[in-house]
């Protein structure tokens, strides 16, 4: 049967990305040795270029295409502006970090496109085929991406184990998405959620369990969090940031879209089920991170921290306040969350270490990097006139409008939990002094990367209006 | 003269800042200033008195001093005949004093500080006269109260002198205390702080039926306000501060500790007497003679036995408060302010004098004293009259108003005449035993050079000398004792002069001192068989009935112990109200070997150290191992479907 | 009649198999013994009507995976020739994790009343597949495509050894 | 030019600091005139806010109010009425003296200069908002410049004392945020503005999730004031603060507390407040004995002063708690308005004379003796008489003496309360003594006795300190002689919320 | 008795256990690999089967199916790529001893 063109003109950001990812690699063998660089401006070019259909689909109808296969509604698309814009400054922290630090450059940055097309289309997938098709996908890049530096034990360790982690778990998932296909007949999410409603409950259960640990790997939410700390540890920086932001991004967008759209007829109790992952996920991360020493492996704890306030969000998607908390949440972290790491990724460059005790008396060393690290750090915590906080604030708003107090009193104590270590950073920066006066200079397109994801995380703090617009059309996810 | 009552405290207000402001730069190095002011508000208040002797309204004067709510306050002045006396005893009293301290002050490094502070005194007592609400009387009883404290640490590197300072501002707080209580309690109930409408209100019957824990509230709160008066007043169990007072400069001690700031007291009783009066079986009235009637005769004892002529006179002094007060109590309205207006005057004399001595031989022990009457004629004239009025003897001014007092005992309680009389008979004893020290055979004390002050100084003791002889005649009954009719309290009918009852007093004067000319003038009877004889009462009384070390035992030290624990308790209780906690999570944090500096006790633990000990406990589920991992994701699949499953 | 005796054969083999996999304590011998558990699952594909997909699970699995994985353990230790001890100490938990999902897994699944479909299946699945591939099903067989493409240049990224 | 003066004055000082973050290293002078020149000028505009401002009229005056979020109801919206206002003044005053008082900080001048004035701006902007989001946002950008403040400038303590304060603070406003949505989504139509809530008293048909939101308000505020046993970072923080951070604290940061208390729990939750008024009447009756007591026993100047602030705050909010208990009450509505003119007069008050203690211990500390216990000194009364002044009049005024500040807040506050809660205020009125004994003995310990050869060569007030306490002196005494402007200002405000909650 | 789904399920089921077991108990890394092939396996028997049983109408079980060994082919791959690399930087694929990053 023919397809309308329409569906095919709102396909056109996953062809322009494909498209991108295969030039990318052509131009790869075109471009001599320590030229590189050149396929990362390109990438980003591209990707910028590809941002502009994607903002294009903004405000349209809410529909899907390919027979249900593949959702076009305001929640995709924010989310891939989401992506995409993540995986920008992704390569730009990674012009500088990793150029010398491998030898397969140019096939980073097409791999780390490709991805985003993979991710780009996990948060679209409206189809269990589609929706396995695409984490495999993510997944198989991102486990390459983890162990890229092959001469690094850490690195190599961080990519095995994401590996077999991933692996596993997305078997279990696959099982679980069999199951569902049996209770309905149907691989639509549509489909599947006309028939969910009278599905035999003990089965339902089943699979919707065996589904989230397929997506709480991805979204490292516990238990399925384990593999977090160590690949974000090992993994090369700037693809550590990439799995916080991008991939928990596209992973929640998945995660809302299977439990909202297929679960939710039916009669299983979500809202009680996701509110105790959410406390006890938050609680987790929040309790491991306080010892940490280490800057990224205490931001991979943070984000498992996170993703139990986004889990709160996403429990309290019947309120009219959930779901858009959740968006303004997701945007929000990503600007700062991102952030953090690109500092992390400017000192890991010029001190070498990803030790907190470099941090010490940084505010000296290069005031603009410790100034930007304190935004980031108060955002995380939840200060206004932050990102953070506004996120924070709507998703508390969430929960409670969802008769969910006592979740919204856990997340208070956890942000009081949480404000520790990450005031620590601060405390080392500003209260410590460093161990050696030498000023550090932070390269230009980390500067930029830097830059964007500050001033972001201002102005959601400042003017979140246009944010909060943008998470009231992500709130018109496609359901029944 | 009315509309210009405002200007009375003005000028020495002014004066105060004046020399604030400019200090030494201003002629007489601010002296003049000072008693410039003073003196302007001596004319006015002089002009006022007499247009008060011509009878007519109170002047009144008053201002909106806030608006709370729709209910406006109003602070504002009154003058009637009560107050007019009080300025008058005032004013005259301070300027004289102010004059004399030019001389006595001379060549102090802080010389203009003196008679800003003095300034200032004036301006507050005579805001706490004019004050015709409670609140300005409250406002002016704590600022009067400042000034003593400022003036008697004057000398403030002697330790003794900030010692006594501090002592005396807390010691009449706690009077204050309870005097602010009863206020409270007065607006509580009648919903203001005049004098005018609370009287009215009283009168009335406003707070007749009403009871506060048993007790009749009106009577509650007459006694309340007497507990001001007993702490400024220096009465029995508060007066211990006013013999330490006597570390101020001796002007000082004339002008507050003798005639003003402590009859302050005895004026609050006799400005809020209705209160009193009308309390139930006027129990509030007997507490204050009884008060009086104690206070007198202790501090009389006490006086007998001290060395420091200052001291002696400060205890006199607390004991003819009593006798006010005493007089107060026994309906002796009238008799209380007339003795509290001669005494003003005889007893700065008497102060004055004092300081005359002092400055010549330079000790303040009258042992060491002795044979001044050659040397110094005036001093010892004036201090002779003093002593003479204070003893009692007619026709000088005390002889008149104790008098008055010891009628009115007479006539409604026995005990406390007998009190009273015994009172006097040791008052005048312990007088000349001070004259005969002072004056009487030769200097015991060599180094010293004796030499009559500058005129500056005796100038204005003989004016008060003068004040000493004949102020009493105004309640001669020979000139139809003007005073009884000027200050009255309707309701109360003058108990009539009897010359029997007067001439008991003046023989009882006139034992006394006829028994200190015995011992210490002809020496017949050796002191020394004096205080065998008295035995262990003398040790008592040597030991002044040991009040300071009791309040020591008994107040301070246990204050100091609560505050010192308490702030242990704020330290290692209330900041650690986990720290037990805290030590728990220290212990557990130190087994995973995690640490962190800043986080050390207080509240902070219980975030702090729990949350870090669960974390390092939890942080080992993070074991490295993918096994392990991939058994997380098992265990986690099966108990969270069980746990959906057994729903 | 004779489904079910197939089915038993067919299910007793793959599951023997899968046993001796997983329990071998020579690594090599579980990755042969592979071979027959795959094939037979691909003869319960046949049973149920997919021969395309039991084709390519025999193409695919019996023949690709298989041999890569031995490639590979030659490659790593297997090649050294030395004996290391093949499970990890928590082999009790592991035990009971998985007999514990047995248990859940088969109790639900088998008490569960599915839903009965109605129609039967195409003849000839390949050809509907095939056609169901550049149909309804393209952006699957797109996507499959780029998921290959990925796959083997992170393989080589990987694999190969830095220039 | 009118209608924009309060966020000209609010947005000024954070201007300045931005200015000062552009200006290139090494030119600390330039940057302390600036810092000093936008301080000032917010000063001046706070005070020409009393031109267009209309003393007689209740209710908010010179409201800004713009969309901000129009999708969740939150408004950029600005008001300033009696009870605002003299806070409004005081905290733009104690910014400037501050400001003048850290000429001769030296360390990390631009960073303290921004923070000090980002701060300011957090700090007058809560006195103005008038809409829940807008005033959540002030009340947490007072937080962190803080946190730095006592952080880096602060004394050997300094970072235990600032994660102290800044945990203390966030628990508490974590608290307050889910009240304020407990609010939100209660209210029909649903908004953030204060007023609007006030009007619409959404909780009052749900007891229980109005108790909740109280008390999620009240520990946020109670944390602040702070109350007893909440007040254990207090001491901490003020004594590792450097001096005009201890300044602010106490001056202005304590404030937001009462005034959220006065602003927002009592109109908000007039019959929970009542139902709870006892209870916090007896807190502050605690802080009161408790916190004169401690600080007696304080051998370290510095927190002697930190505790008498626990002390005056439990004033007022015994005043507070008295207003509250007499919510519906008519009979005792006079002692109820009398209590809370006189709360509020107290804020203002102590804002004045504390902020004067503090810097004087400065003066000491900083830039003379460097030691502050409070037995390391005597006899300076000889050496510094114009230092020995300033101290007696501001401690004096503290243990309220009348014609100084401090006296009038005290006696109406306990006129008020004595109406409503006889008992409690008569164990209150204890305080007084235990603080005039605390300060008296303190004087004597410090200034009388006999000189300490030690400190013989001390110099008295230098022109700059002298500059920076005068107008604190000055207030104490004018509005201690003739508080009715100030008052009358404060009783509008008074007056109309009594009515509102009656 | 009739050949029925509930057959296939359960060797499935049986299957999908052994494999998870194998995830379980397995030191060596490319043990693991294949104990994850057969949970892969034990999918697609499920897969099929309900095709068959529950929705013979369309073929997605089937197609499904064949998405599910493609991923597994291309797991494998990737999967055997990073065991050999790790080897060669660790000297070892016995994932116990693969434990520097851990806490």
């Amino acid at each position: 049967m023919p397809m309308p063109p329409g569906d095919l003109w709102s396909l056109a950001p996953e062809f322009w990305l494909a498209a991108l990812g295969i030039g990318l690699l052509v131009l790869d063998l075109f471009v001599p040795e320590g030229r590189k660089r050149i396929v990362g401006w390109v990438a980003i070019a591209g990707l910028a270029l590809g941002l502009l259909p994607i903002a294009g689909m903004l405000g349209g109808p809410a529909r899907t295409v390919l027979l249900g296969a593949y959702a076009v509604d305001g929640f995709a698309v924010v989310f891939k502006l989401v992506i995409v814009a993540a995986t920008i400054l992704v390569i730009l922290s990674a012009l500088d970090s990793l150029s010398g630090r491998t030898g397969f450059e140019g096939e980073l940055y097409a791999l780390l496109t490709l991805s985003s097309l993979g991710l780009v289309m996990m948060a679209a997938s409206a189809d269990l085929i589609v929706l396995a098709l695409s984490i495999e996908f993510v997944s198989l890049s991102s486990y390459v991406l983890a162990g890229y530096f092959k001469e690094d034990r850490k690195s190599a360790e961080a990519g095995i184990k994401y590996f077999l982690f991933g692996a596993g778990a997305s078997a279990v998932m696959l099982y679980g998405f069999s199951i569902v296909y049996g209770l309905t007949g149907h691989t639509s999410l549509y489909a599947i959620a006309l028939q969910v409603r009278d599905a035999p409950q003990p089965a339902l259960v089943l699979a919707l369990v065996m589904v989230l640990a397929g997506l709480g790997f991805k979204v490292s939410m516990v238990p399925f969090h384990q593999w977090t700390p160590d690949v974000y540890e090992g993994a090369p920086t700037s693809v550590a940031a990439y799995l916080s932001v991008a991939s928990k991004a596209a992973g929640f967008a998945a995660l809302v879209r299977v439990l909202v759209v297929a679960f939710a007829p039916s009669s299983v109790e979500l809202v009680a089920l996701v509110a105790g992952l959410a406390a006890v996920t938050m609680t987790v991360g929040n309790l491991i991170a306080l010892p940490q020493t280490n800057i990224k492996r205490m931001l991979a704890y943070s984000s498992v921290a996170h993703a139990g306030f986004l889990l709160m969000g996403v429990a309290a998607f019947n309120a009219e306040f959930g779901t858009p908390g959740l968006v303004v949440y997701v945007i929000a972290y990503a600007f700062t969350n991102l952030g953090a790491f690109l500092v992390a990724v400017a000192v890991e460059g010029r001190l070498g270490t990803t030790e907190l005790s470099g941090y010490a008396g940084l505010a000296q060393r290069s005031p603009a990097l410790a100034a930007a690290m304190a935004l980031f750090m108060l955002s995380l915590i939840g200060i206004p006139p932050t990102a953070g906080f506004f996120g924070k604030f709507y998703i508390f708003a969430g929960a409670i409008q969802a008769g969910l107090l006592w979740l919204a009193v856990a997340g208070v104590v956890n942000s009081v939990v949480a404000l520790y270590y990450y005031a620590n950073v601060i405390r080392l920066m500003y209260l410590v002094a460093p161990e050696s006066p030498l000023p550090l200079a932070e390269p230009t397109a980390l500067r930029l990367a830097l830059g964007i994801s500050a001033l972001g995380t201002l102005a959601i703090g400042l003017f979140p209006q246009p944010f909060v617009a943008l998470a009231g059309a992500a709130a018109l996810l496609l359901r029944f | 003269m009315r509309d210009l009552i405002w200007l009375i405290p003005l000028f020495p207000l002014l004066a105060f800042c004046a020399i604030v402001a400019f200090g030494r730069r201003l002629p007489g190095a601010g002296s003049y200033v000072a008693v410039a002011g003073i003196g302007a508000s001596a004319l006015v208040s002089i002009g006022l008195f007499l247009e008060m002797l011509g009878g007519g309204p109170p002047a009144q004067l008053s201002l909106r001093w806030m608006i709370l709510g729709e209910w406006p306050l109003d602070l504002g002045f009154r003058v009637d005949q009560l107050s007019a006396l009080m300025l008058l005893v005032v004013t005259v009293v301070g300027s004289m004093i102010f004059v004399y301290s030019i001389g006595y002050m001379h060549g102090d490094p802080r010389f203009p500080r003196f008679f800003a502070y003095l300034s200032l005194f004036a301006a507050s007592m005579l805001l706490l006269v004019l004050a015709d609400n409670l609140l300005l009387l409250y406002a002016g009883w704590e600022l009067v109260g400042l000034c003593s404290y400022l003036l008697i640490g004057f000398y403030f590197e002697r330790p003794s002198a900030a010692r006594a300072s501090m002592k005396a501002f807390i010691t009449t707080r706690v009077g204050d205390f309870f005097m602010f209580l009863g206020i409270l309690l007065i607006f509580l109930h009648l919903g203001t702080f005049q004098f005018e409408e609370i009287f009215a209100r009283v009168r009335e019957g406003a707070l007749s039926g009403a009871t506060l824990g048993g007790v009749p509230l009106l009577t509650l709160v007459a006694v309340l306000l007497f507990g001001g008066a007993v702490g400024k007043s220096a009465q029995v169990p508060l007066h211990t501060w006013l013999p330490d007072a006597m570390e101020g400069p001796t002007p000082v001690s004339a002008l507050i500790h003798a005639a003003t700031m402590v009859a302050a007291g005895v004026y609050m009783v006799a400005r809020t007497y209705t209160l009193f009066f009308e309390s139930g079986g006027q129990t509030a009235l007997h507490v204050v003679a009884y008060v009086g009637g104690v206070t007198a005769l202790m501090a009389a004892t006490i006086a007998v036995v001290q060395d420091d002529i200052k001291r002696v006179l400060a205890y006199s002094t607390i004991s003819q408060l009593g006798l006010m007060m005493l007089g107060l109590g026994m309906l002796g309205y009238t008799a209380g302010m007339f003795h509290l207006m001669t005494h003003a005057f005889f007893k700065a004399l008497l102060f004055l004098g004092a300081g005359s001595v002092i400055h010549a031989v330079h000790t303040n022990s009258i042992k060491e004293m002795g044979g001044l009457a050659r040397v110094m004629p005036s001093t010892y004239w004036t201090f002779l009259i003093g002593a003479l009025a204070l003893a009692g003897v007619p026709p000088f001014a005390g002889f008149w108003s104790k008098d008055e007092i010891l009628l009115e005992t007479f006539h409604h309680s026995p005990v406390l005449f007998a009190m009273a009389a015994l009172t006097s008979f040791l008052t005048a004893f312990y007088m000349f035993r001070v004259v005969f020290y002072t004056f009487g055979g030769t200097l015991r004390k060599h180094d010293a050079h004796p030499h009559e002050s500058p005129p500056v100084m005796t100038r204005p003791l003989w004016v008060l000398a003068f004040f000493a002889v004949f102020v009493g005649l105004v309640g001669a009954p020979a000139f139809g004792a003007p005073i009884k009719h000027f200050i009255e309290f309707e309701g109360i009918k003058h108990v009539p002069f009897s010359a029997g009852l007067a001439l008991l007093s003046t023989g009882i004067a006139g034992a006394g001192i006829f028994l200190a000319a015995l011992v210490y003038h002809w020496k017949v009877i050796p002191a020394s068989g004096l205080r065998r004889a008295a035995g262990p009462l003398y040790a008592l009384v040597e030991g002044k009935y040991f009040f300071d070390e009791v309040y020591a035992v008994a107040v301070v030290r246990p204050t100091l112990w609560v505050a010192g624990s308490l702030r242990k308790f704020d330290i290692y209780v209330v900041d650690g109200i986990v720290n037990l906690a805290g030590v728990a999570g220290l212990r557990v944090a130190r087994l995973y070997r995690v640490f962190d500096l800043y986080v050390v006790d207080g509240v902070v633990n219980l975030v702090g150290w729990m949350a870090k000990a669960m974390g390092g406990v939890l942080r080992y589920v993070q074991t490295g191992r993918v096994e392990n991992y991939l058994l997380a994701i098992a265990l986690g699949v099966i108990v969270l479907a069980a746990a959906g499953l057994l729903r | 009649m004779g489904e079910l005796a197939a089915f038993i054969i067919l299910s007793v083999v793959t599951l023997v198999s899968a046993v001796v996999v997983v329990t071998s304590g020579n690594i090599v011998r579980s990755a042969l013994s592979l071979v027959p558990c795959f094939l037979g699952i691909a003869g319960l594909f046949v049973l149920l009507q997919a021969e395309f997909v039991a084709g390519i699970q025999v193409l695919i699995y019996a023949g690709g995976i298989t041999v890569l994985i031995l490639f590979v353990i030659m490659l790593t230790e297997g090649g050294t020739g030395m004996r290391f001890r093949q499970v990890n100490e928590q082999v009790p938990l592991g035990v009971l994790a998985s007999a514990a999902l047995a248990v859940l897994l088969v109790v639900t699944l088998v008490g569960t009343r599915w839903p009965q479909g109605s129609g039967s299946l195409p003849g000839n699945t390949a050809a509907a597949i095939g056609s169901a591939f550049l149909t309804n099903m393209v952006l699957v067989f797109e996507i499959t495509s780029l998921v290959l493409l990925v796959a083997l240049v992170g393989a080589i990224v990987i694999a190969r050894r830095e220039r | 030019m009118e209608s924009y003066l309060l966020t000209i004055t609010v947005f000024l000082p954070l201007a300045g600091g931005l200015l000062i973050l552009l200006t290139p290293k090494g030119r600390e002078e330039t940057m302390r005139w600036v810092a000093l020149a936008t301080s000032g000028l917010a000063f001046l505009a706070s005070l020409w806010l009393l031109g267009p401002f209309d003393l007689g009229a209740a209710g908010m005056q010179l409201q800004e109010r713009y969309a901000w979020i129009p999708t969740i109801g939150v408004n950029y919206h600005l008001g300033i009425d009696g009870l605002s206002l003299p806070l409004f003044i005081l905290t733009a005053l104690l910014s400037v003296l501050s400001v003048v008082y850290s000429w001769k900080v030296d360390q990390r001048v631009k960073e303290y200069l921004f923070l000090f004035l980002l701060l300011e701006t957090g700090m007058l902007g809560v006195f103005v908002a008038l809409d829940f989001f807008l005033f959540y946002v002030f009340w947490e950008v007072t937080l962190v410049p803080m946190y730095f403040l006592i952080g880096i400038w602060g004394g050997p303590r300094r970072e235990y004392a600032a994660i102290k304060f800044f945990l203390y603070t966030v628990v508490g406003t974590l608290a307050m945020l889910l009240g304020i949505l407990l609010l939100y989504f209660n209210a029909d139509p649903r908004t953030f503005g204060i007023l609007e809530l006030i009007e619409q008293q959404p909780l009052a048909r749900a007891p229980m999730l109005a108790a909740l939101a109280f008390w999620g308000f009240f520990l946020s505020f109670a944390i602040k004031v702070p109350m007893w046993p909440f007040h254990t970072w207090l001491p901490d923080a003020h004594v590792e603060a450097p001096t005009a951070g201890s300044v602010i604290l106490a001056g202005v940061l304590l404030k937001m507390g009462t005034y959220g208390f006065v602003r927002i729990s009592l109109p908000m939750f007039p019959e929970t407040f009542k139902a709870y008024a006892l209870v916090i009447a007896i807190l502050a009756l605690i802080g009161i004995v408790y916190g004169a007591l401690v600080a007696m026993a304080q051998p370290d100047l510095k927190k002697l002063v930190a505790y008498s602030s626990v002390n005056h705050m439990g004033y007022v909010m015994l005043g507070v708690a008295a207003a509250a208990a007499a919510v519906g009450v008519p009979e005792k509505a006079r002692a109820a308005t009398i209590a809370l003119n006189g709360a509020v007069f107290e804020m203002v008050a102590h804002g004045v004379i504390t902020g004067a203690l503090f810097l004087i211990v400065g003066v000491i500390y900083d830039y003379r003796a460097h030691v502050r216990g409070v037995d390391d000194f005597g006899g300076l009364g000889a050496r510094l008489p114009l230092y020995t002044g300033v101290t007696s009049v501001a401690m004096l005024a503290s243990l309220g003496l009348p014609g100084l500040m401090g006296f009038v807040a005290e006696f109406l506050i306990f006129v008020g309360a004595f109406g409503v809660f006889p008992e409690l205020t008569a164990v209150a009125v204890t305080g007084i003594l235990f603080s005039a004994a605390m300060f008296l003995w303190t004087i004597q310990r410090i200034f009388l006795g006999t000189p300490n050869p030690r400190w013989a060569d001390l110099p008295d007030l230098d022109r700059r300190e002298a500059i920076s306490l005068a107008p604190l002196v000055a207030i104490i005494v004018f509005f201690g002689v003739y508080p009715r402007p100030l008052l009358d200002l404060i009783n509008t405000a008074m007056t109309s919320l009594m009515v509102a909650i009656r | 008795m009739e050949l029925g789904l509930a057959h296939f399920l359960t060797t499935s089921a049986l299957l999908f256990c052994l494999g998870l077991y194998a995830l379980l108990t397995r030191r060596n890394a490319v043990a693991i690999l294949m104990g994850i092939e057969l949970m892969l396996n034990a999918a697609n028997i499920n897969l099929v089967a309900f095709n068959r049983y529950v929705a013979p109408a369309a073929l997605n079980g089937q197609i499904f199916a064949l998405v599910v060994i493609t991923l597994a082919a291309c797991e494998a791959g990737v999967g055997l790529a990073l065991v050999i690399s790790a080897y060669r930087r660790l000297r070892t694929i016995r994932v116990d001893e693969i434990n520097v990053l851990k806490w």
